[in-house]
C-alpha cells in the first residue's frame, strides 16, 4: 500500500459531504436531515484537519474545534425548532413543513 | 517478537509511548484480566458487605462464605436462555450491551495505575476518559428503545437526560483540576514549556501533583476538596448508582433500561457497570487524590520509610489471609463443613503465598539500584495504592448504596443544574483566581 | 413520548379516565399508558395501576383490583360464625390479629355478650404489638419503594419479636386466629408478660433506629415532603381513615371516638399531621407505634386474673338482626357489618377494608406527579392486596 | 514551527499499519455514513451516525489533532447523539416508519448531489498540484497546549482566536436560549 497522503483525507471527506447532501436532499424526517448536516459538518472538518497537517499549523485543527462548537449549537437549535414543531404539526417529515407555501 | 517484548523491559515509559505494541497488547490483556477479576471480588464484597449493612449473612451456600458465588452466579448466566422480545429490534437489542461494554473497557486504556503502568499516555488523556465514558450512556439509551417497552424507554429517557446534566458539572470539576496542573509547569513535554502550561494526560496530571508536593483534594483548601466532591457525586449519577440509580429503578421502572434483558446480554450490562465504577473511582483518584503516589512521599521520605510503605501490600495479603484462616478456625467443627473449611483454608494459603511472595519482592527491591526486583517492587507499590484507592470508592458506592433512598427525577436535575453546576462554576473561576494570585 | 410500542390495544378500563383534554396538543400528546403491575415490585402485591403519563407526569390514574379475590365475603355465607373466624385473618395477613378482634366483637354485639376483662386485656396487648408488626411492615416496604433498602430489612428483624410472641402464644405468625367469638382462643403462656416487656424494652431503640435512617435523611425529605398531599376535606369526602387521614390533620381514632374492647382505660394519644403529606403519614406512623408501645406497656401491667372466655353457647345463633361493628386497624377504620337471619350462619358479611378505601385517595395524591411518587403514594397508603380485593 | 523539535517529540511514537487503519476508518465511515441516509429507522440512523463519528475521531487521531479528536468524541459521539437520540424517543416515529422516507424530489436530489461528486472529483484530479503532496507532522505530544495557546494566548497576551472562542460562546448562549425557549410548553 501507498502512502496516505491528504488526497485521501479529501476523498473520503468529499465522499461523507455527497452522502450529506443526498441526506439532506432527499430525507423527509428532520431528524435525518439534521444528521445529514452533521455528516457534511464532519466532512468540512476532516478537511480542515487534513489541511492543517498538509501545512503544518494548527489553523485548521482550531477551524474545526470552532465546528463542532457550531454544530453543537446547530443541534440544540435545530432539535429546538424540531420539537416544537412537532408539537403544533404532530408530524416530523420536511414535506408537511409547508406553511409558508400558502 | 522476542526483541521488541525484551527491548521494553528496561524502559520507563508507557508502552504506547515506547510504541511498543507487542507490550501494548500484553497491557491491555493483563488489564482485562484484572478489571474482570475486579468486577468479579466487586460483586462479591458488595453482596457481602451490604448484607452486613442489612444485618443479614449475603451469599453462604457456595463455597466459603460464598466465595465462589461469583463464579456461580456468571455459569448460571451463561447458561440462561438469551430472550430477544418478538417486538424488539433485534440488531440494536443485540448491539446495545456491547456498546456499554466498550465504552467501559475502553477508558482503560489510558487510566495510569503507574508512571510506566499503562497502555498508553494520551496527550488528551482526562478528555478522552469522559467522552468515552459518557459514550456509555448510549448503550443504556439505545437498550431502553430497542427493548420496545414502556419501562425501558423511560429508564433510557431519564439516563440520557441525567447523563447530560451531571457531564457538566463533571466536566467543570475536573477542568478546575486540570487547571492546577498549569501551576508549576511540569514540562514534561518541554515544546511549549515556558512553565505555565498545564496537561491533560492522566500521567502528566498525577505528575504535577508529585511536583507539587500535594494532591490536588487538599489544593487550596478547600477549593480542590469542593471540586472533589462535586465530582464524587456527578460520578456516581454518571455510573447510574445508588441513589441515582433512577435508570434502574426497581420500585419505580421494575429494572428500568434492562428490563427485557436475560442471561449473558444482561450480565454484560452489569459488568459494563463495574467496570465504568471502576473507571470513573480511577479518574477521581488520578485527579484528586494523587493516582499511583503513596500517602505522604514528602512528609516521610527517605529509603526506610520507602521500604516500609514498600511491605504495604504483602502486609495486606496477609492480613486477608490471616481472615481467611481465622474464618478457617471459627468454622464449626461439623462435618458439614468439612469440604467449606478445606476451601476457606487453602483460598487463605494462596493469599498467604501471595503475601510472602510481595514481601519477598518488598525485601530483595528495597536497594534504591535499577535492578529487576527492584523495578519489580516500585511497579507493584504504584499499582497498589492506585488499587487501594479506588477500593475506598468502591466501598463508598455500596455504601451510598446501603445508606440513602433514591432520588426522584426533577429532584435529581435540580440538584445537577442548580447545585453542583453554579458550584463547580464558581470553584473553577476561584481556583483560577487563586492560582493567578498564588503565582 | 412515544415509543415503538404498539399503544392501540388500549386496556378498556382506561377509557374511563376522565382527565382534563389539554387545551392544545401538545409534544407529548400521544401520552403514555403504563401498566404498573400487577407485578411490580412496588405495588405491594397484585394491583394494577393504570397510568396515564406525560413524560414523567402523571395525567391520572385508574386502579384495577380484584386479582386477589377470593370471595371471602361470599364464603361467610356458607360458614358458621365460628368457621368464618379464620377467613377475616386471610383478608389484611399483615394486621390478622385486628382483623379477628373486629369480626369477634362484631358477633359479641350481635349476640350481646361480652368478653371478660382478662381476655379484653390480652386482645389489646395482642392488636396493638399486631399494630407495630403492620407498621413496620408498611415502614420497611415504603422505604424500600423509596429506593431505601436497608430499613426493610431492620424492621423485618425486630418484626420477627413480635411474631416470634405471636408465635408462642398461638403457634401461628402470620394468620393468627387469636380470638374466639366471646373471648380468647387461648390462655397466656407463662411468661408472657416477660416476653411482651421485654420486647417493648427491645424495642423502644429501634424506632429511634429507624428514625436516625430516615426522618432527618436529606434524600428522604425531599422524597415524602409535599408528596402526595390530601387536604382533610378531600379525605373525609373519600372516606379515608386511619393515619393517612390523621396525617391531614383530623384527630379521627375509633379507639378513642367509638372506644371498644376496654381502650377507654388506656391511656394514650392520637398523633396528628399537618401537611397531609407522605411525610406526615410517615411520622404519624412512628408516633403511633411509640403510643401503641404505651398502650401495651399499660395494658401488660393490669392483666386481671379471670376466665378469657365469655359465656357463649357452643352453637353460635346469634338472633336476627344487624350489626356494624368498626374497629381501628393499623391502616383505618376497618368495620364489620353483619346481618343474621338466626340461623348459625350470617345471612350476609360485609367488610369496609382500610385499606379499599384509602386507595381510593390514590387518583387524587398523584396527580401532576411524578411516577417516582406514585410508588411513593401507594406505599403510604399501606395497602394489602389481600384486603383491598378480599 | 522548528521540525526539529517535531521529529524529536514524535521520535518515540512510529506509526504502524498507517494505511490498513487509514482504510478502515475511512470505509467505516463511508459506509455508516451511507446507513444514516439510507436507514428508515431514526435510531439506526444515529447508531451509524456514531459509528461515523467516531470513525472520523479515529482519523483525526491519524492526522495528529488529538485534542480535535477528543472533542469529536465527548461533544459529538457524547453530547449531541444523545441529544438526537432523546429527541428521536420523543417524536413519534411510529408513523414516519410507514411512510416514504425519501421525498419526492429525490432523483433531482440525487442528480444534484451526483454532479457536486463529479466536480469534487474533476477539482481533485486537475488540482492535484494544488494539494501538496507532504504531510508536515505536527507534534501531537503538545497538541492541546499549542491549541490553548491559540485559544487563550500565553503570557497576558490575546490568542489569535481568543475573540473567536469568546464570540462562539455567545453563538452557544444564544443557542442554548433558543432551544430552552422554542421547546419550554409555557414560557
Amino acid at each position: 500500500m501507498t502512502d496516505i497522503t491528504t488526497l485521501h483525507y479529501l476523498v473520503v471527506a468529499a465522499a461523507l459531504f455527497i452522502l450529506g447532501v443526498i441526506g439532506v436532499l432527499t430525507r423527509r424526517n428532520v431528524v435525518i436531515v439534521l444528521m445529514s448536516i452533521e455528516l457534511i459538518l464532519n466532512a468540512v472538518n476532516l478537511n480542515l484537519v487534513a489541511f492543517s497537517r498538509m501545512w503544518g499549523n494548527l489553523h485548521g485543527q482550531m477551524f474545526a474545534i470552532f465546528i463542532v462548537v457550531d454544530a453543537a449549537a446547530e443541534a440544540a437549535a435545530g432539535l429546538g425548532i424540531l420539537i416544537a414543531f412537532f408539537r403544533n404539526k404532530e408530524t416530523v417529515n420536511v414535506d408537511e413543513i409547508d406553511l409558508l407555501k400558502w | 517478537m522476542l526483541t521488541s517484548f525484551m527491548s521494553y523491559l528496561g524502559s520507563t515509559m508507557t508502552p504506547g509511548q515506547a510504541g511498543n505494541q507487542l507490550w501494548a497488547l500484553i497491557y491491555v490483556l493483563i488489564i482485562f484480566a484484572g478489571v474482570s477479576v475486579a468486577v468479579i471480588c466487586m460483586n462479591w464484597i458488595e453482596r457481602k458487605a451490604l448484607a452486613h449493612f442489612q444485618i443479614r449473612l449475603g451469599p453462604m451456600r457456595v463455597g466459603p462464605h460464598g466465595l465462589m458465588q461469583p463464579f456461580a452466579d456468571a455459569l448460571k448466566l451463561m447458561l440462561k436462555e438469551d430472550i430477544i422480545p418478538a417486538e424488539a429490534d433485534q440488531f440494536v437489542f443485540w448491539v446495545a450491551p456491547l456498546i456499554g461494554l466498550l465504552a467501559a473497557f475502553t477508558v482503560y486504556t489510558v487510566i495510569p495505575f503507574g508512571p510506566s503502568q499503562a497502555v498508553s499516555d494520551m496527550n488528551i488523556g482526562i478528555l478522552f476518559m469522559l467522552g468515552v465514558s459518557s459514550l456509555g450512556v448510549l448503550g443504556i439509551v439505545v437498550a431502553g428503545w430497542a427493548s420496545n417497552s414502556h419501562y425501558p424507554l423511560m429508564g433510557a429517557l431519564r439516563s440520557s437526560a441525567q447523563m447530560v446534566s451531571y457531564e457538566v458539572a463533571m466536566g467543570l470539576a475536573v477542568v478546575s483540576a486540570v487547571l492546577l496542573t498549569s501551576l508549576h509547569g511540569i514540562g514534561i513535554y518541554g515544546v511549549t514549556g515556558n512553565g505555565d502550561t498545564g496537561t491533560l494526560s492522566m500521567i502528566g496530571i498525577v505528575q504535577a501533583q508529585q511536583e507539587q508536593h500535594v494532591w490536588f483534594i487538599f489544593k487550596f483548601f478547600p477549593l480542590g476538596l469542593i471540586a472533589f466532591v462535586i465530582f464524587a457525586i456527578a460520578m456516581v449519577a454518571e455510573v447510574n448508582r445508588a441513589p441515582f440509580d433512577l435508570a434502574e429503578a426497581e420500585s419505580e421502572l421494575t429494572a428500568g433500561f434492562h428490563t427485557e434483558y436475560s442471561g449473558l446480554r444482561w450480565s454484560l450490562f452489569m459488568l459494563a457497570e463495574y467496570a465504568a465504577m471502576i473507571a470513573v473511582s480511577s479518574i477521581a483518584v488520578t485527579l484528586w487524590l494523587g493516582g499511583w503516589v503513596r500517602p505522604f512521599p514528602n512528609l516521610l521520605q527517605g529509603t526506610a520509610w520507602d521500604f516500609i510503605f514498600s511491605l504495604f501490600p504483602g502486609l495486606t495479603f496477609l492480613g486477608l489471609a490471616g481472615v481467611a484462616l481465622l474464618g478457617t478456625v471459627r468454622m464449626p467443627s461439623h462435618s458439614f463443613f468439612k469440604i467449606q473449611k478445606i476451601g476457606l483454608g487453602v483460598f487463605g494459603m494462596l493469599l498467604g503465598s501471595l503475601a510472602l511472595l510481595l514481601l519477598v519482592i518488598a525485601i530483595a527491591g528495597r536497594s534504591a539500584d535499577m535492578s529487576l526486583a527492584a523495578r519489580f517492587n516500585e511497579g507493584i507499590g504504584y499499582v497498589y495504592w492506585f488499587v487501594l484507592k479506588v477500593a475506598v470508592f468502591m466501598y463508598l458506592f455500596i455504601w451510598y448504596r446501603a445508606t440513602w433512598p433514591r432520588y426522584r427525577f426533577d429532584q435529581l436535575m435540580s440538584v445537577g443544574w442548580k447545585v453542583l453546576l453554579p458550584i463547580s462554576l464558581g470553584v473553577l473561576m476561584l481556583t483560577a483566581v487563586v492560582g493567578v494570585l498564588v503565582k | 413520548m412515544s415509543s415503538p410500542v404498539n399503544d392501540k390495544t388500549l386496556p378498556n378500563a382506561v377509557s374511563n379516565l376522565d382527565l382534563e383534554a389539554p387545551d392544545k396538543p401538545y409534544l407529548d400528546s400521544n401520552e403514555l399508558i403504563i401498566n404498573m403491575g400487577p407485578q411490580h415490585p412496588a405495588t405491594h402485591g397484585v394491583l394494577r395501576v393504570i397510568l396515564k403519563l406525560d413524560g414523567e407526569k402523571v395525567l391520572g390514574t385508574e386502579c384495577v383490583i380484584g386479582y386477589l379475590h377470593r370471595g371471602v365475603e361470599k364464603i361467610a355465607e356458607n360458614r358458621t360464625y365460628t368457621m368464618f373466624n379464620p377467613y377475616v385473618d386471610r383478608m389484611d395477613y399483615c394486621a390478622a390479629v385486628s382483623n379477628g378482634l373486629g369480626y369477634c366483637e362484631a358477633v359479641e354485639k350481635l349476640m350481646n355478650v361480652e368478653a371478660p376483662a382478662r381476655a379484653q386485656y390480652i386482645r389489646v396487648i395482642l392488636t396493638e404489638l399486631n399494630r407495630i408488626a403492620s407498621h413496620q411492615l408498611w415502614l420497611g416496604t415504603h422505604a424500600l419503594d423509596i429506593g431505601a433498602m436497608t430499613p426493610l430489612f431492620y424492621t423485618f428483624r425486630d418484626r420477627e419479636e413480635i411474631l416470634k410472641i405471636f408465635e408462642k402464644y398461638c403457634g401461628a405468625r402470620l394468620t393468627t386466629h387469636a380470638f374466639r367469638i366471646g373471648g380468647c382462643q387461648y390462655e397466656t403462656y407463662a411468661g408472657f408478660e416477660k416476653d411482651v416487656t421485654n420486647f417493648l424494652t427491645f424495642f423502644a431503640p429501634k424506632i429511634d433506629e429507624y428514625e436516625t435512617l430516615l426522618t432527618t435523611n436529606r434524600i428522604w425529605l425531599e422524597r415524602t415532603k409535599n408528596v402526595g398531599v390530601i387536604s382533610a376535606k378531600d379525605a373525609i369526602a373519600l372516606g379515608v381513615t386511619g393515619p393517612v387521614l390523621r396525617a391531614s390533620g383530623v384527630k379521627w381514632d375509633i379507639r378513642k371516638a367509638l372506644p371498644y374492647a376496654n381502650y377507654s382505660k388506656f391511656d394514650f394519644e392520637i398523633p396528628i399531621g399537618t401537611n397531609g403529606d407522605t411525610y406526615d403519614r410517615y411520622l404519624v406512623r412512628m408516633m403511633e407505634m411509640r403510643q401503641s408501645m404505651r398502650i401495651i406497656e399499660q395494658a401488660v401491667g393490669g392483666i386481671p386474673e379471670g376466665p378469657i372466655m365469655g359465656k357463649v353457647p357452643k352453637v353460635i345463633k346469634p338472633p336476627v338482626g344487624e350489626i356494624y361493628h368498626s374497629i381501628e386497624a393499623p391502616k383505618g377504620e376497618l368495620g364489620y357489618f353483619i346481618v343474621s337471619d338466626g340461623s348459625t350462619q350470617p345471612y350476609r358479611v360485609r367488610v369496609r377494608p382500610p385499606s379499599f378505601v384509602n386507595l381510593q385517595a390514590l387518583d387524587i395524591m398523584v396527580r401532576g406527579a411524578l411516577v417516582a411518587d406514585v410508588v411513593a403514594v401507594i406505599g403510604t397508603i399501606d395497602i394489602v392486596l389481600g384486603e383491598v380485593d378480599r | 514551527m522548528n521540525p526539529a523539535i517535531n521529529t524529536a517529540v514524535n521520535a518515540g511514537m512510529t506509526p504502524v499499519a498507517t494505511p490498513f487503519f487509514f482504510y478502515m476508518l475511512a470505509g467505516l465511515a463511508v459506509l455508516s455514513g451511507l446507513a444514516v441516509i439510507t436507514r428508515r429507522n431514526a435510531v439506526h440512523s444515529a447508531l451509524a451516525l456514531i459509528v461515523t463519528l467516531l470513525s472520523v475521531a479515529g482519523l483525526y487521531l491519524m492526522l495528529y489533532a488529538p485534542f480535535v479528536a477528543g472533542v469529536q468524541i465527548i461533544v459529538y459521539a457524547g453530547g449531541i447523539m444523545v441529544l438526537f437520540l432523546f429527541v428521536i424517543m420523543l417524536v413519534n416515529i411510529d408513523r414516519t416508519l410507514k411512510e416514504r422516507s425519501f421525498n419526492h424530489m429525490w432523483p433531482i436530489g440525487l442528480v444534484a448531489s451526483c454532479l457536486l461528486l463529479a466536480m469534487f472529483m474533476g477539482a481533485f484530479s486537475k488540482g492535484r498540484a494544488l494539494f501538496v503532496d507532504r504531510m508536515i507532522p505536527l507534534p501531537e505530544g503538545s497538541n492541546t497546549q499549542m491549541i490553548a495557546d491559540k485559544l487563550y494566548g500565553q503570557a497576558g497576551r490575546m490568542g489569535e482566536y481568543t475573540f473567536a472562542f469568546e464570540i462562539a460562546s455567545l453563538l452557544l448562549l444564544v443557542a442554548i436560549l433558543g432551544a430552552v425557549i422554542m421547546t419550554k410548553k409555557k414560557i
